[in-house]
């Protein structure tokens, strides 16, 4: 694909303003979407829905939630230059830092959201899924600010591999519960938690961690992430002498920091780039389905069975995407290649000797097709290209430290070569 | 038989049952939890089942408790598929209709008119889809019925009033009411909620009204049975199968069902 | 001691402006600093502190520096209003997020300062020492986003209880060298670095982590974290009634952070306390003395021999304090109060469970210092206080599990008391 | 002999021998390495050492290399203290000068005064500071003076042309050439920048000069020599101490280095 270079003109034009609209009643985005959920919990959906329209329809809640946001989370969280890596690379790279939020990732401007909507619906307690703890530490966060219960959902495996976390959680006060079904990982941990929400439906608000899960979620969590997007945009006016990046490019797991970026560019010309993880490849390989509440392209086997995602990064690790993203898939609007593990610890590397930024794995997906696409058809030389760094590396280092000891996935990683700069 | 002469049956066989002073039984077993299962069919029927529903087991079953989760997976550990399951189906008639439960995935993976073409094809008569609620029920709907396959609806203790009547008007083959908030499994008593949702579906129609979810004991069954027309009982049959308990002993607790709310 | 209660006028009048100033040649605060190196280094500190000089003097370094600290490393941090502690404490508590910088913690406004300055003034290599790494860590990243080469000294004893931080290290492209020598620590890893220094003049700069070392150190460092305590003055304009806050605590280590911290305040009536670890009080327990170039109070026994620190938190495991810090308790200006591993850890606690806030262990004792004296004299009810958090606790998690697993120190963190908000 | 009387003596009994002709040669022994320690001194002076530098062991000895940061630890670990050092000193007359050798922090703990006037009451002439600076010197110096201790000051071969002038007219005893930038250890070969500190320094006046700092073979010493009045010599000694030779072996390699200075 040719990279689209538009001039001055077609920003904020071409584009149709529906996209990434509000999605109605119905919670549908094209033939994706909806509600698949039990009858036990619509009415509680329908109160999110109504709880959530009232809220965002309110300068007060919004206002509140900025305050939040700016006063304990940090934001607005800085769009860097990479002037280095730029150079290496022949573009101008931009990196939207959700690495320096609190708890470091852009999960936890989504659970702020989420639990000051559940306060202000008087809910007493926070349900949340987890797969490597990053949602799951969001969540118990913004429940201990404000003084919430906090229940999270954790495949067992998932609590073995990831003891630090299931740690912090505890310390903020939440309350871990061990998944034993199924695969005992993510995709176990939201189907539990669902099961969980509908036990306690009327005291608890099931705090969905991506653009996934019946509606309102998906629509609501990517509002709640628009506000990276709108920030780049602005950032990125101020910094790029055209105005506006030609690409913009996120990682996607279930999709939230891509969607909430991809909000703040829809209506330009911005080529907009969603990166999967190879073993993970929602939109590349999987097919229509319904999983955990919603409709959209899921990893399944040809017999209706969910498959489990396979990623270095345990953010991707989900077999699903969020319905607005199989969408924009659909209408051509945004593209979803992927990466492998492989260019993954590699871009890890590259930024962390280029910049000084060590990504978190997920993140560093979006950074390994840059690096990649960099200098083809894909992204000539010259282009402007904004990637969302939706979390910082801390987290992986126990991992890549495992990594380097088997010398299994990546020569780059070897001590030999650490000490020289690339 | 085609299409619409075969729709119908499973509320059909249960309107006569219940209209003869019955109390209906529909116990439920996963297919392919043993290379027998088929055997638990015949020996509930022959235990007093006035229908049965047969569990397609789906990876990530949402609605259910850690019974059924557990037997969904040795199914699927042991190769079970769709296409398996029904094939096996078609080639066992079965003295009482059958309704297949499963979740949204398996009915949409190669299309819902497919897979209830399908059903047919097997001498499925109904169809149970808990993750498809009343709104999102349209599509499935049409082309359950076009396929001939009565397609049953839920409706919990907190669906509103005018939704369920709603759900009671559209379902077919029976009114499914869940008489708890949660999974399935078993659980003791029965909550005054559950009672008043089986006599609020009763009030908007005369279509069959079985209430499940929890429901293990002739005793509880007898219990439901009194604010409805009967019940389905899952759990406590699957765990006993779990167990390693074959076909006639398990038909044993089946009876033991029955003669409690032939009791009551 | 009574709280200090001035009336409204007294802000930014009663002390002489001199205090924190420019020490001029000889880099003496009272009776402490100075430059105690070997001849070998003089013409290499005289240099640095020309250099610096220009550069601070020079307004297109500056808004170099503040656009990096900026775009770069997420400044300015907010000053979050701890609002369900404060409820809890009776008073009004105010926290300096140092802990949502780059890199997670203060040292890296010092990092970047010190290696723009090393870049301007033509060196291609950075030399630190560092403890936990935080140092280190923040050094490799300040040098891999200026293109320079990076040397990290460090005791092989806390290599290998920080394996985590030598790998970050070694991602950022740093070499990190073991030291053998003495304790195996921090201070001699210090020792080391200047050892090393001393081979290396003229391509090296030598980035001391905190406000210690010969002159122009203490006060250069100083100068680079003063932007701290200028955004927190601002801030606290802002957030507080009065104004400022009527008390400002931070933790002492070497001193980097309350130094930079105290430095916006110290023309106000607020009352300045540092907080040091119990194991660590180099003001109340130690005795003047020279240590890495300069005098200051430091550690000793009663023959000169330095003594080891002991604190749970490494970055306070150092025998001696910033010479600034010395001559600020001196003169009665500042107070140097310290907290015990205990109350470190139910700090810890208390903030995560109201504020979903973990803090580092270091900055943790600044908080257990306000948890102690909140409600006696000397933190009276209604008072306002600033707190600096210095850094995120991400790095201490597996201290605090091994630490709850041994439940040695504190019955805080048994896993039964985990799941109870406190 | 009070302090008025002793002070001076360092210098002028190096003056005097170099004046005679002779290369002069200190070598370095750490205090407290070892039980009977003070046997070094005696045999160094024996094999011809002009005067004897003594190391009192410091924590954090920031300008010594691996050999003596060993050195010191050992001699730490095994209790030695400033006093119970200067107290065995005091009861050991040696045949030479001793300068001690020591850090900042071991001089200020009581006081500089204080530390000063003991070093005079056991008998030492001289002091060896490397982290107390030209510009830091003033306090220190007023009170070895007054206390009859020749402050022996360091240069090295990046110190500025004035500021050279001004350590060799300030210090006292010798002046202390620091050959390398690094720290204490052996190392091969003589830089040239070192033999022009040598010579400039020695341009500075009549006090003499020695050079140390890597100096450990008698041909470098020798050569060392040639620009200088004579050499210090620690590590490779201290390495041949810390290998458990006793003061006679290690004497022997004294005597080598005094053999190739007279031979130079
Ligand atoms: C840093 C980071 N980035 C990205 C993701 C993926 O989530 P999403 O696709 O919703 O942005 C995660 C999930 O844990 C994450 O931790
Ligand atoms: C988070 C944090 N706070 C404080 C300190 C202590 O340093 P200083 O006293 O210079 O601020 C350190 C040192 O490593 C640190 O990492």
């Amino acid at each position: 694909m040719e990279l689209s270079r538009p001039g001055p003109d077609a920003v904020g034009t071409g584009r149709s303003r529906s996209v990434m609209a509000d999605p109605g009643s119905t919670g549908r985005f094209g033939r994706f979407g909806g509600r698949y959920v039990p009858e036990s919990l619509v009415p509680a959906c329908e109160q999110l829905e109504s709880g959530f329209r009232a809220a965002w329809a309110d300068p007060a809640f919004r206002a509140g939630l900025a305050r939040t946001l700016a006063l304990h989370a940090g934001r607005p969280t800085p769009v860097t230059p990479a002037l280095r890596l730029s150079a290496e690379l022949g573009l101008t790279l931009l990196l939207k830092r959700e690495d320096l939020t609190h708890t470091g990732s852009h999960k936890i401007n989504n659970v702020l959201g989420q639990a000051m909507l559940a306060k202000r619906m008087g809910k007493t307690r926070l349900l949340a899924e987890t797969g490597a703890g990053q949602h799951g530490v969001a969540s118990a966060t913004a429940a201990a600010l404000l003084g919430l219960e906090c229940v999270v959902y954790m495949g067992e495996r998932d609590m073995r591999r990831q003891e630090l976390n299931v740690f912090r959680m505890e310390l903020l006060g939440a309350t871990v519960v061990a998944v034993r079904n199924g695969s005992r990982t993510l995709k176990d941990a939201c189907t539990e938690a669902l099961r969980g929400w509908v036990t306690q439906v009327d005291e608890a608000h099931y705090c969905v961690g991506s653009v996934m899960g019946p509606h309102p979620y998906p629509w609501m969590v990517r509002e709640f992430q628009r506000v990276v997007g709108e920030e780049a945009r602005q950032q990125c006016a101020a910094l790029l002498p055209q105005g506006r990046p030609d690409v913009v490019v996120a990682c996607v797991g279930g999709g939230s920091n891509a969607a909430g970026t991809f909000a703040g560019f829809v209506d330009t010309d911005a080529r907009l780039v969603g990166v999967e993880a190879a073993g993970g490849a929602a939109v590349s390989r999987g097919a229509p389905g319904v999983l955990h509440g919603y409709r959209s392209q899921v990893l399944q086997d040809e017999h209706g069975q969910i498959l489990e995602a396979h990623s270095i990064s345990a953010g991707l690790d989900y077999p699903g995407i969020g319905p607005e993203h199989a969408h924009l898939a659909d209408i051509g609007r945004a593209e979803y290649p992927s990466v492998t593990d492989a260019e993954v610890v590699e871009a890890v590397l590259r930024l962390a000797r280029t910049e000084g930024i060590v990504p978190a794995l997920e993140s560093a997906h979006a950074l390994a097709w840059v690096l990649r696409a960099a200098g083809t058809p894909q992204l000539p030389t010259g282009c402007s290209v904004l990637v969302t760094l939706s979390g910082r590396g801390d987290k992986d280092g126990a991992q890549l430290v495992a990594l380097r000891r088997d010398g299994a996935r990546s020569g780059a990683l070897r001590r030999d070569a650490a000490g020289t700069p690339r | 038989m085609n299409a619409t002469e075969r729709y119908g049956r499973l509320e059909t066989h249960l309107r006569r049952r219940r209209d003869a002073g019955r109390s209906l039984l529909v116990p439920y077993v996963t297919a392919g939890i043993s290379a027998d299962w088929t055997d638990y069919l015949h020996a509930y029927a022959d235990a007093g089942a006035d229908a049965i529903e047969v569990g397609l087991p789906f990876s990530d079953p949402m609605l259910d408790g850690a019974t059924i989760q557990e037997a969904s997976h040795r199914a699927l550990s042991s190769g079970t598929t769709t296409a398996g399951v029904l094939a096996r189906l078609a080639g066992t008639p079965v003295a009482v209709p059958l309704a297949v439960m499963t979740y949204a995935n398996i009915v949409f993976r190669h299309g819902a008119a497919t897979f209830c073409d399908r059903l047919a094809q097997a001498g499925v008569a109904g169809l149970i889809v808990p993750d498809v609620p009343y709104d999102e029920v349209d599509e499935l709907s049409t082309v359950a019925t076009a396929a001939g396959v009565e397609l049953v609806l839920l409706a919990s203790p907190v669906t509103a009033p005018t939704r369920l009547r709603r759900i009671a008007e559209r379902s077919r083959g029976f009114v499914y009411g869940v008489t708890v908030m949660g999974t399935t499994g078993e659980r003791t008593g029965l909550s005054d909620s559950a009672r008043a949702l089986g006599t609020t579906l009763r009030g908007h129609g005369s279509r069959p009204v079985l209430l499940g979810f929890g429901i293990s004991s002739p005793g509880q069954a007898a219990l439901a049975a009194g604010s409805a027309d009967g019940v389905v009982v899952a759990s406590s049959l699957m765990r006993e199968v779990l167990a390693g308990r074959g076909p006639r002993e398990v038909a044993g607790t089946v009876a033991a069902l029955r003669a409690g709310l032939d009791a009551g």
